[in-house]
């Protein structure tokens, strides 16, 4: 449900307006609902709006995660195919 | 594309995989329940299913806004549009609907209505703005992600002074559906058996992590809330594992990265300003939900199309066939009905589930039908 | 006739800032000046009608092969071509992917009334741009003024003709299990640029439509694969209703391969963007080839040096099992289906 | 195909109540139902084009010609005719008029959103009925729907192929001072049907559209008048635009008769109500032979007793005088110019 | 066709034509102003011109609607559909004559402009019942032959109450206009002699023949009121030579068959109460000609579109080159124009007398250029 | 100026409306124009009213006029083939 892409804001013209870059896309979005919105912000973005800042460092977090769960399956897979 | 390509890895992908056929005990069942459409589809579109161990299902919820939405409701959209002639604005998801008598939004449009796909509320502001002589109706759904940007856009309505814009607001809320249906299952025959809950991403992003604790506690119910793409659906479904497996009940956050416990607090300030919560509401399914819905506030309620146009809504029974109402409460499968793939297809729609590329119906008939063809599908 | 038509056209039309009106479409002097300065003049060649009700073509050689297809693209104009330029390479691709090579043009103008000349005469040089490019020749063409409010600026049917290359077959039922499924490169990127384009969507991009005539690649695709068994170009309904089209025709499975389908990243960006998927995204320079496994490197190689064939990739296989089916091994490592294109792929928010 | 698609189709089309939507032109399971189900079923023939991109042709034996033309008029239905008879008929004149057999058309829908199916079907089924009576096969085709608001209803573009007959030889430069100019019939009935069924006229009568395919009778009069110079069809503007044109193009003069023009008393009494001449209204089943003297009367004998030849009249003369222009001898006895016509006639009060 | 086909005799017109050669005596000239389009068009369509005696010469005077119209009326028009977005209904024949600008309604039409042919007056009304949201403006002009329809058509909309219906009233009065000719030719150097006047037939038809009574009277003039077809029009001419060789000035009814001395009072009645006569009225060609058009009676001023948009009639002089007013004087011949058949052609008009078929250019230019092409047409 | 037509008036459906006959054509017109409309009469027709009746009498009486005029000048005619 609700669709929403990452974008990173290159511009911002006023308390509502700015404009992301989506991978190379242009895209004038709105944001109202960020606090103090600032250019190099990667923010979520829904109906043309920014819902929320992203956040790097979980970002990353998460991504240690999982290469955390995938090497532990890996070594699974490995110990399987030995056996 | 950076925050996306990289949950896509394949690599990763069959490890966590492999993780998690490791992680299910046999002779265990896992059953989780994906609130959220966003998340079906994810399932399906990724083939993940296939990657699932065979002890771990995955029922789909009632979070779709387009599926949940009663005929009712798309029927007052669609008489604002034909009766009243005003220009009705609506985002493409709910074209297709089939409401009374099986007429969709987008057959009336062929019939001649003005009606007009948005991508954004401001896009429809923007078309009352043009039209100063005409009515401008948007058809507001959504969950608690859509809602926020509804908000502004009548903000923004009202500090122009925008006399001609005025909207259907249609805006559910997740929590109460959740709890909703948590609540009723034990008067509910054939309602599953959870055993954990997948907590949406993009609505938690505005409502932060904090609403779930409910669930945890009191239904002691595992939730983790997970991003939208396919790793971090894996991952999830292994976090639910872990805490089946160990016995806890908590809320876990997959989805960090962008929903933090209190969510965004500028988007709950306003949608308490501009909306209030409907005693009842109306849901595809799961019926009468009390506290599910929002309504506009006194300040807004000159926008309101309700009002302005006397639409009431009707409680019009979905066509008998379609089994929705089951699928959305978990409780069947899109298989298990007998329209499927035969009367039913994304081609032609009976029930809202086979229209939205979220619903049930529509990810299983598009994606899975002929996996499980051999069993059921009369289509393969 | 130009020259015997002149003495009557005391006025010129004005190029510039003239628009079309109802005249234009009578069949009267307004009419014969119009195809005179501004049709005839980027379509010249020496079969072009000369005020006969038809043209008189030269012999053909092989098996005649006609194409036809109505344009009514909007924006006119968009990043990587216009209606004129689609009108001409969409019609030269059917005929090619008749395994044919294409010969002639007949072009048919629905005009609303208003329509600026200027963007008329743009359109039509596009077209004898892309006709000579592709080496076929406008022979013959009508013109039709409509009513404001019923058009939506120009419609351009064009009808292409042409003559099949020796020894060549190809049909969309001849898929066969173990064949490889080549295509030519990105998916996606016509579609895209319209989107991107399309009003109401406020929604700005470099995407540019892949719009381009594919003969050239054809014939390259017969010399290196002359046992290729189809050729289809995936348009409307995009990759994905095309290999379903030729599943169901040929009886036969498909199973592709998520990771080797070429998607360049901001027709990906802009599709995860409004919720489409871009295997369902039109192509308008694109083209599936379905050809043995024995001679698939050896196609692959030669569209790889073919204009408009440097992307090209094996994305699949032709499987015995589920006929009719077209599948894939997704970038997770999951099987999932990829139906047909139900309708017309819209912005989602959900 | 049909077979293997109908499967998908798990609700057949409404042909009596349904109407056209965007999906039917957007080129999945809609669009393949509407093919199977309203069009392939009225054109059904051996060749039409089976789900690939184009038509596979037996050889062409004679010159190939191609025409086409773009059918926009309204109202769809009109007596004596439809949209659908008119799109196959005007297109296998055109090339009859080159001195042709025509054999194939290829058609092109343009749908406007919310145009009735059994409106549709009717005119595909009228298409079929005329190319059977003409002989010609409907071998592919394309359909597009347009947002409601941006069409009419319903746009055909029809293109035709055929071969030269043998030994003829026919262009509008052909025309010789000394012969005869012959027309097959009644002049204005197709546009003045047309006018008299418009919209906002209010006027009611049973003038009949002469909309008929001329094939069979353009084979007679190369039979009787092996060296006929010139063939053409007097459609928009009429005979006064279309003998101006070949006057023009052959550098002579016409000199017409008007006692010797037949024009029915119902459509002579319409012109005469709404201001019109005769001479300039569209004409959608009649020609105009010039044929060398010595052969006139023979070719004359011949129309009379070919199919939509009855009422087959010579009406003027080819002249080296006044090369380019065309003059008639009135009723009165004076002679006046008949120029080409300048902008569509439109009903006046003065 | 009664009444019409008896009167294109063949047989007839070619002895007519000798009788008439007979009657036109040599080294005598004989001039007469046919006043009325629909005679210079009848004179050219039918080939007329050809069958008369070398010294009878035919000089076409001001009577086409269309052509006497200035740009300042039809930039009214224009105004009232581009300004105020009113739908304008009008007759086809003013479509194509060039406004300000050379900006013809046609071209404003496919600018956008909604402007609707019509056939009737009761087409434009009809347009008003059915689009009541709209303002409907009928563009009236004529002589007194299509004066009575509006009259009718004002009553009908009165009756009916019917709010957004307005005319923009241009009827002019064919007496006023003769006589305007009349008066001014003294003070006119290029003013042509006149032996006779052809008095027009459908307006007598309504206005009877007795208005004519002062030209013979007064003016000394031979008036011979004229039908349609061919054999009136060279009857009449042989009537005419009769009068000038007897040296009577009379007026002389060749269209008995509609015409009566007092025309059609229900008309004239009707006529009165609806309009009122204009102190003067500007028209191309004559310049200010007093008493010469009418407005609408203060009974049905609310139907009067220059009140009710602030239409101004702004004086716009003719294109340079355009000599239509020395035509519609009668002092100048088509071919006379520098612009005749080169700048100027019915496709592309510079003046009215080449949009109206009536029009002495266009009627030229159509029929008869190439018969004096060799001295003077550049286009032959 | 002022194209109008000869037609029958077949029907009279009130005191405004009526139904002409023109050749074969039939086309509403309206009477209000003509005193005491009635099926039969003929009128001349403009822009969809009826002007005003057609008089056959007067009709017959300039056909004779015609003929009379023709008459003579066929007999001059004859004298200048004879001459
Ligand atoms: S298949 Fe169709 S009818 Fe059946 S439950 Fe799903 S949407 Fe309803
Ligand atoms: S030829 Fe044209 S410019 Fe000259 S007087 Fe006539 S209308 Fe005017
Ligand atoms: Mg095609
Ligand atoms: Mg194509
Ligand atoms: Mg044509
Ligand atoms: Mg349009
Ligand atoms: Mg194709
Ligand atoms: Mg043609
Ligand atoms: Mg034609
Ligand atoms: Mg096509
Ligand atoms: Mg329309
Ligand atoms: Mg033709």
């Amino acid at each position: 449900m609700c669709l929403a892409v990452p974008g990173k804001i290159v511009s911002v013209s006023s308390p509502e307006e700015a404009v992301a870059d989506l991978g190379g896309i242009r895209k004038a979005v709105n944001v109202s609902l960020i606090d103090d919105p600032k250019p190099g912000d990667w923010v979520i973005i829904h109906v043309g709006f920014a819902l929320q800042r992203i956040d790097e460092e979980q970002a990353q977090e998460t991504l240690r995660a999982l290469e955390a769960a995938a090497r532990s399956g890996e070594a699974l897979q490995g110990a399987g195919a030995a056996a | 594309m950076k925050y996306v390509t990289e949950y896509r890895n394949s690599r990763q992908a069959r490890a966590i995989a492999s993780e998690l056929e490791h992680a299910a005990q046999p002779g265990r069942q896992y059953r989780f329940m994906e609130f959220c459409g966003g998340h079906t589809h994810v399932l399906a579109r990724w083939g993940l299913t296939d990657l699932l161990p065979g002890n771990v299902r995955m029922i789909h919820g009632p979070g779709c806004p387009v599926c949940v939405l009663p005929i009712g409701r798309i029927d007052m959209a669609m008489e604002a549009a034909l009766q009243h002639k005003a220009i009705l604005c609506t985002y493409a998801d709910t074209l297709r609907v089939p409401a009374s008598g099986g007429k969709s939004l987008f057959m009336a449009k062929a019939e001649g209505a003005d009606i007009r796909m948005v991508y954004s509320p401001m896009d429809a502001l923007a078309v009352a703005r043009d039209n100063p002589q005409r009515e401008v109706v948007f058809f507001a759904i959504g969950f608690e992600t859509t809602t926020p940007p509804t908000a502004v856009c009548l903000l923004q309505a009202k500090k122009e002074g925008i006399k001609n814009f005025s909207v259907i607001c249609s805006h559910v809320l997740t929590p109460a559906a959740m709890e909703h249906i948590l609540v009723t299952a034990p008067r509910r025959e054939a309602a599953p058996v959870l055993d954990g809950l997948v907590g949406p991403a993009h609505v938690s992003v505005v409502i932060g992590s904090e609403p779930y604790r409910v669930f945890a506690d009191k239904w002691k119910m595992p939730v983790v809330i997970c991003g939208f793409e396919p790793l971090d659906m894996l991952m999830t479904i292994l976090m639910l594992v872990r805490q089946v497996n160990e016995g806890r009940h908590e809320v876990e956050n997959e989805f960090t990265r962008a929903v933090t416990p209190e969510g965004n607090l500028i988007a709950k300030k306003l949608m308490e300003r501009v909306f209030r919560v409907r005693d009842s509401f109306e849901w595809r399914g799961l019926g009468s939900v009390p506290h599910s819905a929002l309504r506009l506030s006194p300040e807004f309620e000159e926008f309101d199309a309700e009002r302005r146009f006397g639409l009431v809504e009707r409680q019009v029974p979905d066509s008998k066939a379609c089994q929705c109402g089951a699928i959305l409460r978990g409780e069947k499968e899109p298989f298990e009905c007998k329209a499927f793939g035969r009367a039913c297809t994304p081609a032609h729609p009976i029930g809202a589930c086979m229209v939205s590329s979220e619903g049930a119906c529509a990810a299983f008939y598009s994606y899975g039908r002929l996996r499980r063809g051999s069993e059921k599908s009369p289509a393969a | 006739m130009a020259e015997e038509k002149r003495r009557y056209f005391a006025t010129p039309i004005d190029v510039k800032k003239g628009i079309i009106d109802l005249t234009h479409g009578a069949g009267g002097r307004a009419t014969a000046q119009l195809i005179s300065q501004v049709f005839a003049r980027a379509f010249s060649n020496e079969i072009l009608e000369e005020g006969h009700d038809g043209a008189f073509l030269p012999e053909i050689h092989g098996t005649p092969v006609v194409s036809c297809d109505a344009h009514v693209i909007r924006p006119l104009f968009f990043p990587g071509g216009d209606i004129g330029s689609l009108a001409v390479a969409g019609t030269v691709n059917d005929v090619a992917m008749c395994g044919a090579k294409p010969l002639y043009i007949a072009a048919c103008f629905v005009i609303e009334e208003g329509f600026p000349i200027a963007d008329l005469d743009r359109i039509v040089q596009s077209m004898g741009r892309t006709a000579r490019e592709a080496g076929v020749k406008i022979v013959t063409g009508d013109t039709k003024v409509v009513e404001k409010g019923h058009g939506d600026g120009l419609y351009i049917t064009t009808t292409g003709i042409g003559e099949v290359l020796p020894g060549i077959r190809v049909s969309g039922r001849l898929a066969r299990p173990g064949d490889r499924v080549i295509i030519s490169g990105s998916m996606g990127d016509h579609g895209m640029a319209i989107m991107s384009e399309r009003e109401g969507l406020s929604f700005g991009s470099g995407i540019q439509s892949d719009s381009a005539p594919l003969n050239a690649l054809v014939e390259e695709i017969c010399r290196a694969a002359p046992h290729v068994h189809v050729l289809r170009d995936p348009t409307r309904g995009g990759l994905a209703t095309t290999l379903n089209e030729i599943a169901s025709q040929s009886s036969v499975g498909i199973m592709l391969d998520e990771a080797s389908i070429p998607v360049h990243e901001d027709v990906a960006q802009a599709c995860e963007f409004l919720g489409l998927d871009p295997l369902y995204v039109a192509n308008e320079g694109k083209l599936i080839a379905i050809v043995p496994e024995e001679e698939a490197e050896s196609c692959l190689k030669a569209m790889r040096a073919a204009p408009h064939g440097e992307e090209s990739a094996i994305v699949g296989t032709v499987t015995a099992e589920d006929p009719g089916y077209v599948q894939m091994t997704t970038l997770m490592g999951g099987v999932r289906m990829v139906d047909w294109l139900n309708a017309d792929q819209l912005p989602r928010i959900c």
